[in-house]
């Protein structure tokens, strides 16, 4: 079907040469475009603004990208970032620094029991993640009755390793990066990568080729509950409380990074590098309308557009047999 | 009336086409035979209008058209019943034998669907197929598929009054032998309606079926002949470039099995599949298993791998005792698995060989448990070079890749996992001859070094001349167990009466 | 995030409606605003609010807008669209671009968004205000001089209030039912508050059931027109913590043809329910005056800036408290239609202080 | 593109689900009771649902309540569902139902007589709603098979944009509807059931017709069966792909009206929450998201099941803080027994 393509859009065939580099080659193009509009927008400071910004969505994109990958989707993690923030919120006090690592090991059971609830009970994950999201909004709510939890002075101080800066460089960004190396070395060195991009690719080759499916598809999910509830550790520290709806409006920005990177939302194709420069195009177009002062009552409209004209770019239709 | 007159098509460097011309007359069978690549399939994309030609032309009675597509092509007379089974089977079988042709059931602008039906029985009936045209084609089985893809393709002379030709792309691929008779027995008796082009790899098929012959290699076509003077030798060898030597199925290399069990069956049973199915695979021993669709021999197959979870009986794989609930468990116990449907279950198309090959025991391309891509690299460019296939090199995605080497690498992997047995659910299917000589060396290596293979084929030729074990079912039950030495083959009659 | 959908007055005329529009052409056109600001140039006025999609904030940019009119300088407004992470990194766009030199008045997406945007302030030298939303452990005086004020409005005296009226117009028995907003939204749960103490002194009213609707009229459809399904004529009352809710309510009590024969209540005082306490099916409303939050926060912010005043010498009653609201009754709803909905009020700007109501208690 | 091309491939669906209930009575092959009872399991759920409110609480089956508080507030939904039931069929799926039930709304509240501005044009008005909002379904088709982006990211997009239009052009005000004709349209009883609820029903009726018994209808079957095969046969792949986004936004837009008209009000959030309860009704119903399996039938089935769910918590009086939790839990196990069993089917 591929060649086939291939076949229809001649042309094209120069163009997939450079497919590869075209999402980078539309942040560096987006980057210089607003900066010619704005200069101020390429200083260092500013720029250190912009990343730091983008690092949230970024942890949460990163657990996306392993479940796009598989062909699935999770819309449980803006639940699961929201209840994230409220449980170290609430942890802080009384466990001190060993509250963030029980808020992301929380966050990974939460998202094995979404793949749970995927895989075994055979629910499109579409669904299944909703329903397991809603939940967690539940959860939220109930443990302060909808209200939110402020850090105190302690735990502000406990978060500094998220809030502060060396050399004036933000933490958060070299967490961001840090995260991201990782999750580059799992897909490319681990058994997990390797039989995720085989399941995402061809599941029932994969299945045969005696790769037990079920567990692995689980365990993205688990990984994409902590990559949301890490995420809410984030916010959470940024905003220096927690709150039940702290990462709500973050579902679909998450989506559109990993996309727009160039992953492709039927899975198979795709990788946390690209999610990078998704996430940085993504905030950036969000960030500079802002910057160069698109009126706001347009701004929807020229981010939906761009969303659109984003993917245009970037996805490798090559390898889409068909495109759904 | 159909005439392809010198008809040219390359992609890239590769001439996938060379001036082919071939004639098709009224009421003729012409057969289509070549290796895989020798440019079949680029032809019939031309034909149906999938594929534009970089020269030459089509004549149908006389007058040259350009199809557009395949909707202009239908239009044109020509009709196809790809190798794929091509039944949408969510929908039912009228509605796929009607697809996209539904215009005449129209009545006020909605669609007549008792007519359409109706109509569609009809239809089956031409081709002696009694199934309710409502049924799902997912409930049918290959056979009767092939036979509803056959009645779509005639339902083409209602609606041109050009001359029908039928073009059949290895519809015998998928078929048993019982079911091959009675395609042919339609065939002939459709003649009167319609003329075929019959592609095949089978040259007894295509010999018994055709009036004319056409060969062709490395996209042109090196002879023609009429169907009445060709033999298969003759045949093979032009169409492989080299004759066919005896021993086509290496009996000659046919060791001696080891006396001591690899895997034991005893009273295995998987319900509504079959029952107490008791069979003893020894060390390098070749075992075959016949049957017809529906004797419960494919389910076998997919049991001892896992696939369905036995619900009776004990398995033993080397004298432990095994419980198969999934392919991973299968594995692990040293057991391999070559499926029938190699794009689907045998290869992850979009993947490298590399990774094909190391899916199924990452740990022998892992160092300190990370992926050693040098390592995995050299493993896969060893298996490339020892089992000879053709790809540019193991990075290749493959997708890219023809049948034969394709199903290599299925075998790559198992080897690469060190499994001590194979199951080979049809692994020459769709293969052309010079592969499938190939495969059979391969299976011989195999069993000399030790490993024991359960073999289905979809030739009982090909399970005789391979197995040194013969099992034979019918309906879910071991109705014959025949012994077949080099020396002393059993003929095919006498595993038949043991099938029907 | 405060008012969050909540539909205010919805102050908007032909007039106004054709600037919108007008104002899309401005947007594509973009980049509308003066490049950078030199440190003696006036400061930039920024706003943040939710966004407009909700008439509250439509009302307060306008108030906003007239401000910047008034004086003459450069006027942004930035939306959060619910999203704090975008609302903070905004802000800190603003600030960067325009080198600290700018004003802030902002109502937070979200209680924990305050402390970020305020730090961020005090460090880049910006004046802000900050309204509805801020952590109870974060004070103006203690980022002295650049956090000038945290305003507020009592929303559980408003939810106490309109509950009283409610019961009034019961003859104080009967059940009745209460609809809520986004249930962890603090205004929703204050609201809330004030209205089960109102409940609390009126032994004979009873509260049937008590769901949210997340400040959308549709949910508060669905959910009365179960409620006349499941208590039928013991709903003798319909509380809704918004105008919005509360007029979906009175939609689902029109399609059983008892508008105007179930008293309802509800808070902002949107067009709708202004209209519907006119034609007596709504008992009250109460409104905080978005028009005026708009302007005032730029204008305390601005003053501020040109040294006119120094918060750090404000007493505390200034820096935090809770503002005052206007209540729409039968008895007082003509004028205020005609003062406040058919044309514009005039505000003046300079007067910081008249509207100071009460300290802000943290329970 | 150097090497000659292959027979394009079986999509892995097809071709898995061959494998297990391809060979005769093959052991993966459910009987034909069960695979019929399978087919009812949506309906058993919302059945057994319905009987577990009967018993919990006694208004539940009172005629008012089925009229008021289950048949009137499904009507919205299901024209919802009807249109995105084809889009999911083919495998793809409409993430744009807010954006473009939102600019319908406003058009409506607009153009007709209004607290906003002085036009006055009756049922010119809902006329125009309908036709922008086809438009604009039509523009998403366009986006998806013109720029072959997929309909995931090519319908977010639209979304956005839809939502953008109604801020521009509302700026954040609801219109008030004064136009009697028009509030009619929800609130006209006719028989026993308000206007709206006959509406949804000729909807339905529509949607039933145009999957049973139209081309396109079995084009977009075709096309979720298996797209390539379809192209093959010669199904016009690309048109029916756009005609089913451009219906879905006509449908959107039916529904837009009866929205205004029943709120007698349009704003910006009227949409909220409206596409993740429309999908979730579709695939409760047994509507496979990868395309080809399930129906208008189906979604009928699982609107009513997500509907009653909703009305039956209001009536239990379950507490807001755990309706989430509930909801979430319900539509789970509703689901997760209504899947499709038996063949090994790709579930993503």
């Amino acid at each position: 079907m591929a060649k086939t393509d291939m076949v229809g859009m001649a042309p094209g065939a120069a163009l997939s040469r450079v497919r590869p580099f075209t999402p980078v080659l539309l942040l560096v193009l987006l980057l210089l475009g607003i900066g010619i509009v704005e200069p101020g927008f390429l200083r260092a400071k500013d720029l250190s603004v912009v990343l730091s910004d983008a690092s949230v969505l970024f942890v949460m994109a990163t657990g996306m990208t392993l479940v796009i990958m598989l062909g699935g989707i999770d819309l449980s993690v803006q639940a699961g970032a929201s209840f994230a923030s409220m449980v170290v919120a609430e942890l802080l006090p009384s466990l001190g620094y060993a509250a963030f690592p029980l808020t992301v090991l929380i966050g990974l059971a939460v998202g094995i029991c979404s793949g749970f609830v995927h895989v075994k009970l055979r629910i499109p994950s579409f669904i299944a993640t909703l329903a397991t999201g809603g939940i967690m909004t539940g959860l939220s709510l109930l443990m302060e009755e909808g209200r939110s939890v402020a850090l105190l002075d302690t735990g502000r101080h406990e978060v500094r390793w998220i809030t502060g800066s060396i050399f004036g460089f933000p933490n958060v960004i070299l967490i961001a990066a840090i995260l991201a190396a990782g999750g580059m070395f799992v897909q490319r060195y681990t058994r997990f990568g390797r039989y995720s991009a085989a399941i995402g690719a061809g599941e029932p080759a994969a299945h045969a080729a005696g790769i037990s499916v079920d567990r692995y598809k689980i365990m993205a999910f688990g990984l994409s509950g902590a990559c949301a509830a890490f995420g809410g550790v984030l916010l959470a520290a940024r905003l220096s409380s927690g709150s039940p709806d702290l990462a709500s409006q973050l579902l679909l920005p998450t989506i559109a990074a990993v996309v727009v990177g160039g992953t492709a939302i039927t899975g198979g194709i795709g990788n946390i590098g690209l999610t990078v420069v998704g996430t940085l195009i993504v905030s950036i177009v969000r960030i500079g309308m802002t910057f160069v002062g698109v009126d706001i009552f347009a701004q929807q409209i020229v981010f939906g557009g761009a969303l659109i004209l984003a993917v245009f770019v970037t996805i490798d239709r090559s390898k889409i047999a068909i495109i759904k | 009336m159909l005439n392809v007159e010198q008809i040219s098509k390359s992609y890239g460097p590769v001439h996938a086409l060379r001036e082919v011309s071939i004639e098709v007359r009224p009421n003729e069978v012409v057969g289509l035979i070549g290796e895989n690549g020798a440019g079949k399939s680029t032809l019939m994309r031309v034909l149906a209008g999938t594929v534009r030609p970089d020269s030459g032309r089509i004549l149908i009675d006389g007058t040259s058209v350009s199809l557009r597509d395949s909707r202009h092509a239908n239009a044109c007379g020509i009709a196809m019943v790809f190798q794929e089974q091509s039944l949408l089977l969510n929908m039912s079988v009228a509605e796929n034998i009607h697809l996209a042709q539904e215009g005449e059931f129209m009545r006020l602008g909605l669609l007549d669907r008792r007519r359409m039906n109706e109509v569609a029985r009809a239809h089956l009936a031409r081709v002696g197929l009694d199934v309710d045209p409502r049924t799902k084609a997912g409930e049918l089985t290959f056979a009767a598929r092939q036979m509803v893809e056959l009645a779509k393709a005639l339902a083409l002379e209602q609606r041109t009054t050009a001359p029908l030709t039928i073009f059949l792309d290895e519809p015998t691929s998928v078929l048993e032998s019982r079911d091959i008779a009675i395609l042919f027995d339609r065939m002939r008796s459709l003649k009167s309606r319609a003329s075929f082009i019959f592609v095949s790899h089978r040259l007894d098929e295509v010999l018994e079926i055709s009036d004319r012959v056409y060969v062709l290699k490395d996209g042109a076509v090196v002879a023609e002949r009429p169907a009445a003077e060709a033999t298969v030798p003759e045949l093979h060898a032009m169409m492989v470039g080299r004759a066919l030597h005896s021993g086509y199925y290496r009996e000659d290399r046919q060791g001696v099995p080891g006396a001591e069990p690899v895997l034991e069956a005893r009273q295995l049973t998987v319900r509504g599949a079959f029952e107490s199915v008791d069979l003893t695979l020894r060390r390098g021993e070749v075992l075959g298993v016949a049957g017809v669709i529906g004797s419960g021999r494919e389910e076998l197959m997919r049991t001892l791998f896992g696939f369905l979870p036995q619900t009776g009986g004990t398995l033993k794989v080397n004298g432990q005792e095994v419980v198969l609930r999934s392919p991973t468990q299968a594995v692990a116990a040293g057991i391999g698995y070559i499926p029938r449907e190699r794009r689907v279950e045998g290869l992850v198309m979009d993947l490298s060989v590399a990774v094909n090959m190391t899916l199924a025991n990452l740990d022998v391309a892992m160092t300190h448990n990370m992926i050693d891509h040098g390592r995995e690299r050299t493993i896969a460019d060893d298996w490339i070079r020892r089992l000879h296939i053709r790809t540019p090199s193991a990075a290749q995605v493959c997708r890219n890749l023809s049948g034969g080497n394709q199903q290599k690498i299925v075998l790559a992997r198992w080897l690469t996992a060190k499994s001590r047995i194979l199951i080979l659910d049809h692994p020459t299917r769709g293969l052309d001859v010079g592969a499938k000589s190939e495969v059979y060396d391969l299976i011989r290596d195999l069993s000399a070094q030790g490993v024991g293979i359960i073999l289905t084929s979809d030739t009982l030729e090909e399970t005789i001349g391979l197995c040194h074990t013969i099992l034979v079912m019918r309906d879910g039950m071991i109705t014959g167990r025949l012994d077949a030495p080099a020396e002393a083959k059993p003929s095919q009659v006498a595993v038949l009466e043991h099938m029907v | 995030m405060a008012i969050d959908h909540e539909m205010f007055r919805a102050a908007v005329h032909r007039r106004r409606f054709l600037a919108g529009t007008a104002a899309l052409g401005a947007g594509v056109a973009a980049g509308a605003l003066p490049r950078y600001a030199r440190a003696d140039s006036p400061p930039m006025l920024v706003t943040s609010i939710r966004s407009l999609s909700n008439p509250y904030h439509a009302v307060w940019k306008v108030g906003a807008d007239a401000f910047a009119k008034q004086t003459g300088l450069a006027h942004v407004t930035l939306v959060t669209e619910g999203n704090s992470e975008k609302g903070i990194s905004d802000i800190n766009a603003m600030i960067a671009k325009t080198n600290g030199h700018m004003v802030l008045n902002v109502d937070p997406n979200n209680t924990p968004d305050a402390r970020p945007i305020v730090e961020a302030c005090a460090k880049a030298g910006v004046y802000v205000v900050t309204w509805w939303n801020k952590p109870a452990d974060l004070h103006p005086w203690n980022f002295n001089p650049h956090y000038i004020s945290h305003i507020e409005f009592d929303g559980a005296s408003s939810g106490a209030y309109i509950a009283d009226e409610l019961f009034k117009a019961m003859g104080n028995e009967g059940g009745f039912v209460a609809i809520g907003g986004i249930i962890s939204d603090s205004a929703s749960i204050d609201r809330r508050r004030g209205m089960l103490a109102a409940l609390k002194k009126n032994p004979n009213i009873s509260l049937l059931d008590w769901q949210t609707a997340d400040w959308q009229s549709q949910k508060a459809f669905d959910i009365m027109s179960s409620w006349l399904t499941r208590f039928g004529p013991k709903i003798k009352g319909v509380w809704a913590a918004n105008d919005d809710m509360g007029t979906g309510a009175l939609e689902a009590l029109r399609s059983q043809g008892l508008a105007g024969q179930v008293p309802v209540v509800g808070i902002d005082g949107i067009k709708a329910a202004v209209e519907a306490v006119k034609a007596g099916e709504f008992v009250c409303t109460v409104t905080s005056d978005p028009y005026w939050q708009g302007g005032i926060g730029l204008s305390m912010g601005l003053e501020a800036s040109q040294g006119k005043f120094d918060p750090a010498k404000e007493p505390r009653i200034h820096r935090e408290f809770n503002a005052t609201t206007v209540k729409i009754t039968r008895a007082n709803v003509d004028t205020y239609i005609k003062t406040e909905v058919d044309s514009h009020p005039q505000i003046d700007w300079t007067n910081l202080w008249n509207r100071v109501a009460s300290p802000i208690s943290y329970s | 593109m150097d090497s000659p091309p292959q027979m394009p491939e079986l999509p892995a669906r097809a071709r898995v689900s061959a494998l297990t209930t391809g060979d005769g009575r093959g052991a993966g092959r459910p009987s034909w009771l069960k695979r019929r009872l399978a087919g009812m399991a949506p309906l058993l759920v919302l059945v057994a649902l319905c009987i577990l409110l009967g018993i919990l609480s006694p208004s539940f089956f009172s005629f008012r309540n089925l009229v008021w508080g289950v048949a009137n507030q499904a009507a919205i939904p299901l024209i919802l569902a009807m249109g995105a039931t084809f889009v999911i069929l083919m495998g793809s799926i409409d993430l744009s139902i807010e954006g473009i039930l939102c600019v319908g709304a406003m058009i409506v509240a607009l153009l007709c007589a209004n607290d906003t501005n002085t036009n006055n044009f009756g049922w010119l008005g809902p006329l125009f709603a309908l036709l922008a909002c086809t438009a604009l379904g039509l523009v998403s088709g366009l986006v998806h098979v013109g720029l072959r982006i997929p309909s995931f990211m090519a319908t977010l997009g639209m979304w956005f944009v839809g939502l953008g239009i109604g801020t521009v052009i509302l700026g954040g005000t609801a219109v008030r509807v004064l136009d009697p004709r028009v509030r009619a349209m929800a609130f006209l009883r006719i028989g026993y059931f308000p206007m709206a609820v006959w509406v949804a029903a000729a909807v339905f009726v529509l949607a039933l017709l145009i999957e049973r018994r139209t081309r396109f209808g079995r084009y977009v079957y075709a096309i979720g069966g298996g797209e390539d095969i379809a192209k093959l046969s010669g199904v016009p792949v690309a048109r029916t792909r756009i005609l089913a986004f451009t219906l879905a936004g006509f449908f959107t837009g039916i529904a837009a009206v009866l929205a205004s008209a029943q709120l007698g009000q349009a704003n910006t959030t009227i949409a909220d929450g409206r596409l993740f309860m429309t999908i979730t009704a579709v695939v409760v119903g047994g509507t496979a998201l990868t395309g080809g399996w399930g129906g208008v039938v189906n979604s009928l089935v699982g609107t009513l099941t997500v509907v009653v769910l909703a009305n039956g918590m209001v009536l239990l009086g379950i507490s807001p803080y755990v309706h989430e939790t509930v909801q979430g839990l319900m539509i789970i196990a509703a689901v997760a027994l209504s899947v499709r069993r038996g063949a090994r089917l790709v579930i993503k």
